[in-house]
């Protein structure tokens, strides 16, 4: 089950609840603080008993505390101080959601992904929710119904009926309002380009009433261009500031715990070049794509992203030159090591359009730089590993 | 002799005379292939480089050309529909280069194309290449050479190493295929696999695929229960983290399916070779010829 | 060219606009009056030139005298008061729309009709617009466009496009800014479930904008239960008044010429009566299908209309039972001539579901009956024709 | 034998709780059709009149009765919904009652049935009898009679009342088959005359047609070049005036096409008996037969 393909921008649990409860989802009432103070007005507001939940795009808040329950509104107060700041799988908590708690008579999970198998989406449903659904579907597959949508159709009332009856297979008031839910549910992923978006859990209260107690929503990389609304959304504070520069930088980077850092051009190119590091007993200190566009902006912000994280022991530059210009690559580098002088070794591979212009380039710069991949990682490793000064 | 395209391939470019469109359309008349024409809405009637006829729309373009070809090149926001345009229109064979198409929209697009007859490669890649007849997309030409080889591919650059290696190790290409590495692209591994076991000109085939998905076991299946020619395959992203993201929407593990390991199990279940590394294609397929 | 397939709900040239508008369809600003007083505030409003549009459900309304140019607001208030009131084809104008006069460089005719040969909605444009579509059909088709739209994809811009191209070859302006507008009419059209939808004439004006300055829209029946929004914009005032009785009834009618009035289940057999009436040398007065239900307050209401139109000689009932049970349309009949003694002879022809009881029921009460459909009829014609009595 | 439905035919009847669902399944028991279940969601588990199983969606009546045929009483909002459903279940032949069903909804549940390998006929439709042996939808059972006369009509009562003249004259009825009058149908006069042409116990066939449109036409076609049996046919709304509706949708007359005269004069050129009445049904069948 390949849940995430498709790549997303995650939002918070809250913004997530906005975007369904505007489609019309039940949801208990509630609302963001980034104060203790706030947090004790909007409990006072919802009344009762409430939920403090903190908001990072992280699994697992349950567990590490950042979600607790409150008698009073200055009991939310107090919880909320406590988890405002607190770190989450390295993330920092900088808003909770104080949401009504409700009774809860069972748990269901309901969710739609982007299946690239199917190339359609797919609902999943189950009537074990709450945990983790993918322990569902290692442990006990059979509960757990999957039906793909034909986006040229749409979601039919009939398959919301059978995801429905699914569920709630003796009750036909809550498969009408789970039905409900998930017509809603396929709405919101639909007008807003989604790429995952669940309820976790779709809750039966003792009264019987069907509502969504979490909510998560990611949306399609490709498709923010037409959702200006959703890009607000993004919050950078709750994402790793390397990668949030490099995604400002239009540079697709992602850390890792090795010393090599990498520079290449196309992900598969780069995946294949950090494979290549291990393989010859080296670490990968990053992924990072500097993707297509041949311009020397990009390898100066990577550079630079690149020498910021002191674990690197040497920087590798794979570039094969097809829509990318080399000789870009090469003014790049100059460029930046101009500006701000390397003061680790850096091993440049170079080949395809414009090469001989590259190599001229950053040989007149004192530069060496080598046409053949094997031989680049291998010295990079060399380097990374005893140390050493190229270049 | 090849797969998909070849010397008499008449194509036109959607979006000719954008940046990309126009600078690939040169680099692909300079290649040999015969582009017969080029669309961009509102420059109907004028020359791209003084001889390529321009039209309006995509059926004005077919009617004058008779292209059976189409590559494209326009915004991201604007492929699904221009695919689609192609489609109707009655090109048999459509290329979109175009990377970030939403992938809601393909999840239209894709039944589309396949109601109207056509086939589509991409969205998100390379294109393809017959080495000495005909290219279509942006793979350099100069680093490919006629052959026997069938290379086919969900990354770019990756792409270009291989058949970089394989051509300087005097391995020419039958065709080059960069399939793309989208969630819901339009011609799969097995689609090419397929066309290469029925291609007389091909010998042996290499086929790069990436961490993400099953697409490559599914190519594996096939290698063992449909194919008599030798495949060499390889995984990039053995390295990679489970759960993150690497610039493909492909290049993603989630829980145990789509490891780099049970991708390469299934090639040896299939009796495939296995290149640990790009330059390992040469060996790896030259033992196997 | 089956332009009117699907039965459709005409609603006023105001009102269509007014969804078009919603749309985003540029369309000149204007206001519907129905004094002269409130016809002339519009125009002041507006200012300038204005057009006074009779609204009424028929074509033709130009050559009746029922669209008219007024230079000034009071001008405006005296054509108001003129076409208020005025007779178009048999209906009386009770509303004037008043709106905005344009510079018109060129006229153009969009349209989207849905189709039952290719069981699409279809677009049809042509550059040769502001005159009867259908005359240009007739004598220049080469002027029109064609594109049946598979409903499950939409209409695609690149659709629009070529439609766009069609009307305007040279100028990509006049293109994009046609091509939105006619994603504009097919989203009024889908989301309104019309059968038909029509922009007539759609304008370029001398400084190059594309305008909308007549529109009709005609709605589908059948769907309106989920419109209704859009059932409130019938207005009954601007149809045949014993129609409107009918429909209200839940009878199909539609009045004719002849004197031999027709009460049949089903419209087909209605047709076939009709024609079998026609084939006797008779006239018949009226289609009516009392439909499938046995309901016996249909026959009464449906006996109430027929003998409401003074022309009607002869009444003849022709009913198959099939759901219709022959029991309940005796049993109707009994009742209505018992409420409302007949002055004009009957002639009833029953078969099928409960005959027996129903030829007893009719006996009882001193009707006649016969089980042939050709008897009967021509029993209708010669007591029609000839004068007389039965039952 | 006779077309689309026999004594094998098993059948389903969606809305069979209904006041129409569950009147007409009574009459379709009793005339001896095969109702193996029926479908009310909310009400899965329950006995429809003691004996008939009902389901809370097509999906488990299919599985646990194996039904081939699905005939639906829906309200006119869920009808579209119900036909998917049958269609997306593995129905075969699908027959919906339904009046009133909107024409929009139509034009995605057309293609969705299409997609899906099954046979719609209607909706607003009485649906067919093979007189003796099934009979699915709202025909009354007691005017019918087998032999070997096919009946296709657009109208309901009118189809009645034709095949009551032709069973007082003795002719029987291999199958006949009430298409609707909606705008846009699963199943045309050209898929009827096709399947009574391919069926060796139809020796002649009665078609009623309806002033609007151009179907008749279209059959008339058909039954000239690729029809070997005699056709009779009758139009109804000859007396009809000109761009007026008339109850069904496709009872219009528009422009110069849908009109009786061309009708009827279509049927002319296909070398078609003419039906000037329905009685003449009768005489019209005898001479060619």
């Amino acid at each position: 089950m390949d849940h995430q393909s498709g790549e997303g921008v995650n939002i918070h649990e809250f913004q997530a609840k906005e975007l369904l409860r505007a489609e019309g989802v039940p949801i208990p009432p509630g609302d963001v603080a980034t104060t203790a103070e706030q947090a004790e007005a909007i409990a006072r507001k919802i009344g009762g008993m409430v939920v403090v939940k903190a908001q990072v795009h992280t699994g697992g808040r349950g567990k590490a505390g950042g979600v607790k329950l409150a008698k009073t509104a200055s009991e939310a107060g107090q919880i909320a101080g406590k988890i405002l700041g607190m770190q989450i799988n390295g993330l920092t908590v900088h808003q909770v959601l104080v949401t009504a708690a409700a009774d809860i008579a069972s748990e269901a999970y309901v969710g739609i992904i982007l299946d690239r198998a199917s190339r359609k989406p797919v609902f999943m449903v189950s009537p074990a929710g709450g945990i983790d659904i993918e322990e569902v579907a290692a442990k006990t597959p059979e509960k757990i119904m999957k039906l793909p949508i034909d986006t040229r159709y749409g979601l039919q009332p009939y398959q919301a009926s059978e995801l429905g009856f699914f569920l709630f297979p003796d009750d036909v008031k809550k498969v009408r309002a789970a039905s409900k839910i998930m017509m809603s549910l396929y709405q919101a992923f639909m007008k807003h380009d989604a790429s995952l978006a669940e309820i976790n859990p779709l809750v039966v209260t003792p009264a019987g009433e069907v509502l969504a107690l979490d909510a998560k929503i990611s949306i399609d990389d490709n498709a923010l261009d037409r959702h200006p609304d959703l890009v607000k959304l993004r919050d950078e504070t709750a994402e790793e500031p390397s990668e949030v520069d490099a995604r400002n930088s239009s540079l697709t980077f992602i850390k890792l715990d090795g010393n090599v850092g990498c520079v290449v051009n196309g992900a598969g190119l780069a995946m294949a070049t950090m494979d290549l590091v291990k393989y010859y007993g080296g670490e990968p200190a990053n992924f990072l794509d500097i993707g297509g566009s041949s311009n020397p902006e990009k390898v100066v912000n990577a550079l630079r992203i690149i020498t910021g994280d002191p674990s690197v022991k040497v920087i590798l530059f794979n570039i094969f030159g097809g829509i990318t210009r080399t000789d870009d690559v090469a003014n790049g580098i100059v460029t930046a090591t101009k500006a701000n002088p390397l003061r680790i070794p850096i091993v440049i591979r170079l080949t395809g359009t414009n090469e001989e212009i590259a190599m001229k380039i950053l040989k007149d710069n004192g530069f060496s730089a080598s046409s053949d991949m094997d031989e680049a990682v291998q010295q990079a490793v060399a380097l990374a590993t005893k140390g050493g000064k190229a270049a | 002799m090849s797969i998909f395209i070849d010397r008499n391939s008449t194509v036109i470019v959607q979006g000719i005379t954008g940046r990309d469109g126009s600078f690939h359309t040169k680099q692909m008349i300079e290649y040999g292939t015969r582009i017969v024409g080029g669309v961009t809405p509102g420059k109907g009637g004028q020359k791209f480089d003084g001889s390529v006829p321009v039209f309006n729309t995509v059926h004005e373009a077919v009617k004058a050309t008779g292209a059976n070809t189409s590559v494209i090149y326009v915004p991201p926001m604007y492929a699904a529909d221009a695919i689609m345009e192609a489609a109707d229109a009655g090109i048999a064979f459509i290329v979109a280069i175009t990377e970030g198409v939403p992938v809601n929209d393909m999840t239209r697009v894709h039944p589309f194309v396949k109601e109207k007859g056509a086939r589509l490669l991409g969205p998100n890649c390379p294109g393809l290449i017959t080495p000495g007849q005909s290219k279509v997309g942006i793979i350099p030409g100069r680093i490919c050479t006629p052959g026997s080889i069938g290379v086919v591919s969900r990354s770019g650059t990756l792409t270009y190493e291989v058949v970089y290696q394989l051509t300087r190790a005097g391995m020419g290409q039958s065709t080059c295929v960069g399939i793309g590495g989208d969630p819901i692209n339009g011609t799969s591994f097995i689609d090419c696999l397929a066309a290469f076991e029925a291609d007389p000109h091909t010998s042996a085939v290499a086929m790069m695929g990436e961490i993400g998905g099953t697409d490559e076991q599914e190519a594996a299946e096939f290698v063992r229960t449909r194919m008599k020619k030798p495949v060499v395959g390889f995984i990039a992203g053995q390295t990679a983290p489970p759960g993150r993201r690497m610039g493909h929407a492909g290049a993603i593990i989630s829980g145990s399916a789509g490891t780099a390991a049970e991708k390469l199990e299934s090639f040896e279940q299939a009796g495939m070779g296995i290149a640990r590394r790009p330059i390992e294609f040469v060996e790896q397929l030259r033992a196997r010829m």
